[in-house]
């Protein structure tokens, strides 16, 4: 029920920034969708909605985009300078890494991240566990402990005070 | 409350962007659908866009999920409803003296109350659209489902 | 009163939407009211032809839009005629289906699809904008598509598909000659085509729009070169369904798309005649030759609708009044004699169980009313006196004579003949000489599928009276006329607004 | 010239339809075939420099392209899907019967 509420307000706020700006036909309108949305696909919208209400977990929402641009640099970078090297220093291969992470909005951040990061792609999940498969255009180490420290930690410690 | 962990359906990733973002699908699709007056869109645009959230929901949470928000019988109700709509708005239109007369008022340009029964009749497009397209797609799938028995 | 010219189409949408919504609940909507919605449509059609006969050709505004912007509906003596062949045909195919398709499941999936053919095909007869002629086309293909395959068997699944992959052809083939004409009028209303190809005068772009508009309504009509679609998907349909395509449908999407635009829109000349008159002359032979061999009764005359389509062409194609009379009056008799005659076939599968003809023998003395119906029909399309098939071929004939065009009319001949020669072998196969062993048992069909037979048996044979001067006046002059006004129409469409 | 592409699409589409054995590969053809119509019905609409017949608050209307084509090819696109969609239903279950897609082995008719 409280998933549904949150989803009410998100969609109409939403909706109020389609039909910028608003008037009381929109308002109306807006309210009358937001309901139906809500009811329609609110049940599934968030598990956790007691979470929303932390201040800090958006304080570190908000230092994790600058990190995470950051490192998006980086790789950035490192992929180019793979890419121009007249030798093509690439060693393509799938690591298994650990996560501490258990949520699911935690792990599918994580792993999005680490696809949105140029030259990392993940594969596969096994959430059980708390194992992510990744795809590393250079694999540096291949042993769990070591391609973990590479790959997850800088995103890690972020999102574990954000999303548990 | 719809489990994660459930063997059906796509993994755990596919699941969690789903569940954040079908929500706001169906808002757009529906925003397209109201405005079909006014801007681009209209009630095939926006039929198609809800028909996509809900079959979205049945890509990445198999089909008992999309079936338990939206059943076949509901689904053929509404198609066959929303042309029904649509011919008894054409019929309205004999209130104004022609068949498909634009009936009401047409109101102020780019107004969300405007354009008269055009608005009304985008909505019986959607219902057709939208279920049509639906049904359709779970006639498909159902059909392999129960072709590989 | 000019308020009924959309009833045709919206009457026969919300019936099949309502059997669609309601027919798997109640037992009304998959029996009784298709056949009064069927009846009101007829109703509906013999009133526009006294109203066509009062006031003389009609336009319709939809939503009181002026016609060059809007989009308008056209209701004159051609379409008055085409409109009462067709509901009359749908009137009794739906009394008859009420019994044939209790061996199915889903039954209102079939009468709402025969619904929204019926719109279709009334909505191609009615409109008088070329685009919506494409849709309403498409509407009733579609359906069509979906009926052959209703049983869902081997076969019928291939025919279908096969029918589906040359339908769509046909009709990417007729969108983009649309798409070719809006680019040289810059208007989709078939009137303002018509001014505007008076204005330019003829050019190669027309020849090239023409030609691909010949190749895709033949197509849709199955005339010779384009015909090889039909003879599988016409048989396997349910019976009723074979007796409305072969019946209706082609003539309906073809024939008539045919003489609307190349007589009232882009304007008849020498060449498009001519060509007409090769292609009806070949659909006329070649159907006769390859019905000949059959002995799949359906699809015996299934060929037979080829060859008649042909006749029809001929007598249109001759441009002269007594030609266009005679192709119209034998594409009213052909609508029945080949629908009666399906309707026939589907009675004897309906008790047999089968439909080649080696296996019958004798049906008459078991089933009477099919036996006799058929001998009815099959004497009226090899075209022997007093039923209305000889009529209409005498008239075809006789034109051509009168035109000088004597090998069309010694070919018209040979085909009569040849047809009168299949038929026989149909008979005597089949309902007349020694009962089979086999067919002890078998019953006549229920009273329905009796019904409707025998009504049109009754106009077969009474067919003739049509060219009676009172009725011929109302109904046969009237869309000849509209015809054979040729570019007229278009003064008379933009007149009326 | 832009033309003579949509004819030589039309072209591989009914190229593909006429050899292609596969019932699949035929259904691609034909919707090949009803895209290079659509596209050559809305180039029919286009005006040099032309901008989208969208009218906003406070606009001119000028230089538009013509609308009518769009608006009639969406329709053109509604009847593709449906058709498409039966066409892919039909080879289904043509798929359930026979067991194959490949029209050789389909052919207990003869045209």
């Amino acid at each position: 029920m409280r998933s549904k509420i949150v989803l009410f307000i998100v969609a109409l706020v939403v909706w109020l920034g389609f039909t910028w700006p608003p008037d009381l036909s929109h308002l109306l309108v807006g309210i009358l969708v937001a309901i139906f949305v809500a009811y329609m696909t609110g049940d599934m919208f968030i598990t956790r909605p007691h979470h929303l209400i932390h201040p800090l977990r958006y304080f570190w929402l908000f230092v994790y985009i600058p990190v995470f641009i950051w490192e998006c640099f980086k790789a950035n970078l490192d992929v180019v300078y793979r890419v121009i090297h007249p030798d093509v220093p690439i060693n393509p291969g799938i690591v298994k890494v650990k996560t501490k992470l258990k949520s699911d909005t935690g792990i599918t951040f994580l792993a999005n991240s680490i696809t949105l990061t140029p030259g990392t792609l993940s594969v596969d999940v096994d959430q059980d566990n708390g194992y992510l498969y990744i795809h590393w255009i250079h694999v540096f180490n291949e042993d769990v402990e070591g391609a973990t420290k590479d790959i997850v930690r800088r995103f890690e410690y972020i999102l574990e005070r954000i999303f548990e | 409350m719809i489990n994660n962990r459930d063997s059906q359906g796509m993994s755990v990733i596919v699941k969690t962007i789903t569940r954040l973002t079908i929500g706001l699908i169906l808002l757009y699709g529906v925003y397209i659908l109201l405005h079909g007056h006014i801007t681009p869109g209209g009630g095939f645009a926006g039929g198609v866009i809800i028909a996509l959230s809900f079959i979205h929901i049945m890509l990445a949470f198999g089909k008992n999920v999309a079936l338990e928000k939206l059943n076949q019988t509901w689904s053929k109700i509404f198609e066959s409803t929303g042309a029904l709509l649509f011919i008894t708005i054409a019929f309205l239109g004999f209130f104004g003296g022609v068949f498909f007369n634009n009936f009401l008022d047409k109101g102020e340009h780019f107004e969300l109350f405007s354009a008269g029964t055009i608005l009304l009749s985008n909505i019986a497009i959607f219902l057709k659209v939208g279920a049509g397209l639906f049904l359709l797609f779970v006639a498909l799938v159902l059909f392999k489902i129960g072709g590989r028995k | 009163m000019e308020h009924i010219i959309p009833l045709f189409v919206a009457i026969s949408l919300a019936t099949a939407f309502l059997i669609s919504l309601l027919g798997s609940k109640f037992k009304f909507f998959r029996t009784a009211f298709p056949v009064i919605s069927s009846a009101a449509l007829v109703i509906l059609s013999v009133l526009s032809i006294f109203l066509v006969n009062n006031n003389g050709l009609m336009v319709y505004k939809m939503g009181g839009w002026i016609p060059p912007i809007g989009i308008c509906m056209v209701l004159d003596g051609l379409s008055s005629f085409m409109l009462l062949t067709v509901n009359l045909v749908a009137f009794f195919i739906m009394i008859y289906s009420i019994n044939y398709v209790k061996k199915y499941t889903d039954v209102y999936k079939y009468f709402g699809l025969l619904f929204l053919m019926l719109a279709g095909m009334n909505g191609v007869i009615i409109t008088g904008d070329l685009f919506n002629l494409f849709v309403y086309l498409e509407v009733a293909a579609v359906s069509s598509y979906a009926l052959v395959a209703f049983g869902t068997g081997r076969q019928e699944l291939e025919a279908s598909f096969k029918y589906m992959v040359m339908g769509t052809l046909a009709s990417g083939l007729i969108l983009l000659s649309i798409a070719l004409m809006y680019s040289y009028t810059s208007t989709l209303n078939m009137a303002d085509i018509g001014k505007s190809l008076a204005n330019e005068g003829s050019s190669s772009v027309i020849i090239f729009i023409s030609v691909m508009f010949i190749v895709g309504f033949g197509l849709k009509a199955a005339l010779v070169p384009f015909h090889w679609w039909l003879p599988d998907a016409h048989p396997s349909a349910p019976a009723p369904i074979s007796a409305m395509l072969s019946g209706v449908l082609i003539k309906a999407l073809g024939v008539y798309a045919i003489i609307r635009i190349f007589y009232n829109v882009i304007g008849s000349n020498i060449y498009t005649s001519r060509i007409l008159l090769v292609l009806g002359t070949l659909s006329m032979i070649v159907g006769v030759i390859f019905a000949i061999g059959q002995y799949d009764f359906k699809r015996l005359l299934a060929y037979h609708s080829i060859s008649q389509i042909g006749y029809v062409i001929l007598g249109i194609g001759l441009a002269t009044p007594l030609g266009i009379l005679g192709g119209l009056f034998h594409l009213f008799n052909h609508s029945i004699f080949k629908s009666l005659l399906f309707l026939n076939s589907g009675a004897v599968e309906y008790s047999t169980g089968t439909r080649d003809l080696k296996k019958m023998g004798g049906l008459n003395k078991k089933m009477p009313v099919t036996g006799n119906t058929s001998m009815i029909a099959s004497m009226s399309i090899a075209g022997i006196p007093p039923f209305n098939g000889f009529w209409s071929k005498l008239l075809i004939i006789i034109a051509c004579v009168e035109a000088n065009e004597y090998i069309y009319g010694l070919f018209a001949v040979i085909g009569s003949v040849l047809t009168m020669a299949s038929f026989m072998k149909v008979q005597k196969y089949a309902f007349l000489g020694k009962l089979k062993e086999k067919w002890k048992n078998i019953e006549e069909v229920p009273f329905g599928m009796k019904f409707s037979m025998i009504c049109l048996a009754l106009i077969c044979v009474f067919g003739g009276l049509l060219l009676l001067p009172e009725i011929s006046n109302l109904l046969l002059k009237e869309a000849s006329n509209a015809v054979l006004i040729g570019k007229e129409y278009v003064n008379q469409v933009l007149g009326s607004v | 010239m832009i033309y003579f592409l949509c004819f030589i699409l039309f072209s591989i589409g009914l190229y593909s339809i006429l050899t292609k054995r596969n019932l699949i590969k035929i259904i691609i053809g034909i919707s090949i075939v009803d895209y290079a119509i659509n596209l050559f019905f809305i180039l029919v609409g286009y005006r040099m420099n032309g901008r989208s017949p969208i009218l906003e608050k406070g606009e001119e209307i000028e230089r538009i392209v013509d609308p009518l084509p769009q608006a009639v090819v969406l329709t053109s696109i509604v009847i593709g899907l449906a058709v498409t969609a039966l066409l892919v239903a039909i080879a289904i279950r043509i798929y359930e019967k026979y067991g194959t897609f490949d029209i050789n082995e389909i052919k207990e008719l003869k045209g």
